[in-house]
């Protein structure tokens, strides 16, 4: 179950684990990001967070995200990990794992993966605090979706 | 009949993880209609919908038998 | 002693345990570059790799690129270790850890990091090679010293 | 006296790891010339050279003491 490259999981993630799916002999380079719950968000405390996602559909699209990877980089390979349930201050919320022969892909193929998880994952955030709790939706803050769907090159 | 999945802050409104209706509007845009009108849902046009895991349009033809999930917008990450 | 942020080891490196000395409750974010052993460059089959250190001079440079860090992203905490001795392909040579409170900065404060680690930190590559050995000289290709030294820009 | 230390090819060419000089040379300037000289060194030009476990340029002085580096290009990462 947790050899899939692309994994929405109950359990504590493991960062190990996940580099291991993407080392092989061609590749001299692997960047990592680790999303870790932050106690602080503009002055506001977290006391900790719930994620809750389609888990079906967030695996399928995890997996399109390492294809569109693929295809913008062709020799990267990647793996990405999403943790949900409730996580404390400084778990690990989601893990992304590029290799790549060479660095500077695997920098721009790693940062273009959690940009895209963020534009067309099924996984919400609540955050609770100590005067309340909210779901979280679209942090980017930058798409309405007037049409109620992505752009076409957002879903493609 | 069609199955609507609801999520996150959705399923906490409505106070259920589906819905189910008997019969299969023609179009999500018709689905989107029915959910307002019937369920009193709002701001449906700030939802993202999917039809059986893949992102729809309005235009999107729905099928008997067809999951629907309505996707607020996400926040992983 | 590997509690160091900066450090040359001859032992094998544990990603996780260099993650946490960066982890923190106002931090969101933490890239990860691990670079490991490629079996071809440029065609050729590398059988395994010697680094060689000088080393308390290369912790130091590892200490000063930390500083530079913190001076360009003031919110950014970094731990960097360095393996030395014989090391087989995918083995892991090098594990730059930076957390940052948004996740921009850590992808750009990772990445500045490995640059200067070869420009500036006295390591050294020995490829064995089916047919050969050869210790690697200025990996960048681009800086050739003239004047015996590194520029100003650079070592300031 | 001084220290004088070696690393990778040429810790091999000269088969030492340092050499010790008995009397401090002025400046790094001076060292490399007696390098080349004495020791038949090569392409000096395309090394660093440190003092005490900092880089240092051609007119830095050398001291009694000090522990001298030849940097070759490095190649860590």
């Amino acid at each position: 179950m947790d050899e899939k490259l692309f994994l929405i999981t109950k359990e504590p993630l493991n960062i190990e684990k996940i580099v291991n799916k993407v080392v092989r002999p061609e590749a001299g380079a692997v960047t990592t990001f680790i999303g870790t719950v932050r106690e602080f968000t503009k002055g506001k405390r977290t006391l900790h967070l719930e994620y809750d996602a389609y888990i079906p559909m967030a695996e399928k699209q995890l997996s399109r995200i390492g294809k569109e990877i693929s295809e913008k980089w062709p020799d990267a390979k990647t793996a990405i990990s999403h943790r949900i349930g409730r996580l404390d201050i400084s778990d690990i919320a989601v893990i992304i794992a590029v290799s790549t022969p060479h660095r500077k892909d695997a920098y721009k193929a790693n940062e273009y993966a959690i940009e895209r998880i963020k534009q067309i994952v099924p996984i919400w955030k609540k955050e609770h605090w100590e005067d309340g709790e909210m779901w979280i939706g679209d942090q980017l803050e930058t798409t309405q979706y007037p049409k109620g769907h992505p752009e076409k090159e957002e879903v493609e | 009949m069609i199955t609507v999945l609801l999520f996150a802050h959705l399923q906490e409104v409505v106070g259920k993880e589906k819905i189910i209706l008997d019969h299969a509007p023609t179009t999500v845009r018709e689905l989107k209609h029915q959910l307002q009108t019937r369920f009193g849902f709002e701001k449906l046009d700030q939802m993202m919908f999917a039809i059986n895991e893949e992102y729809a349009v309005d235009e999107d033809l729905i099928k008997e038998h067809d999951t629907i999930a309505i996707i607020p917008p996400v926040s992983g990450g």
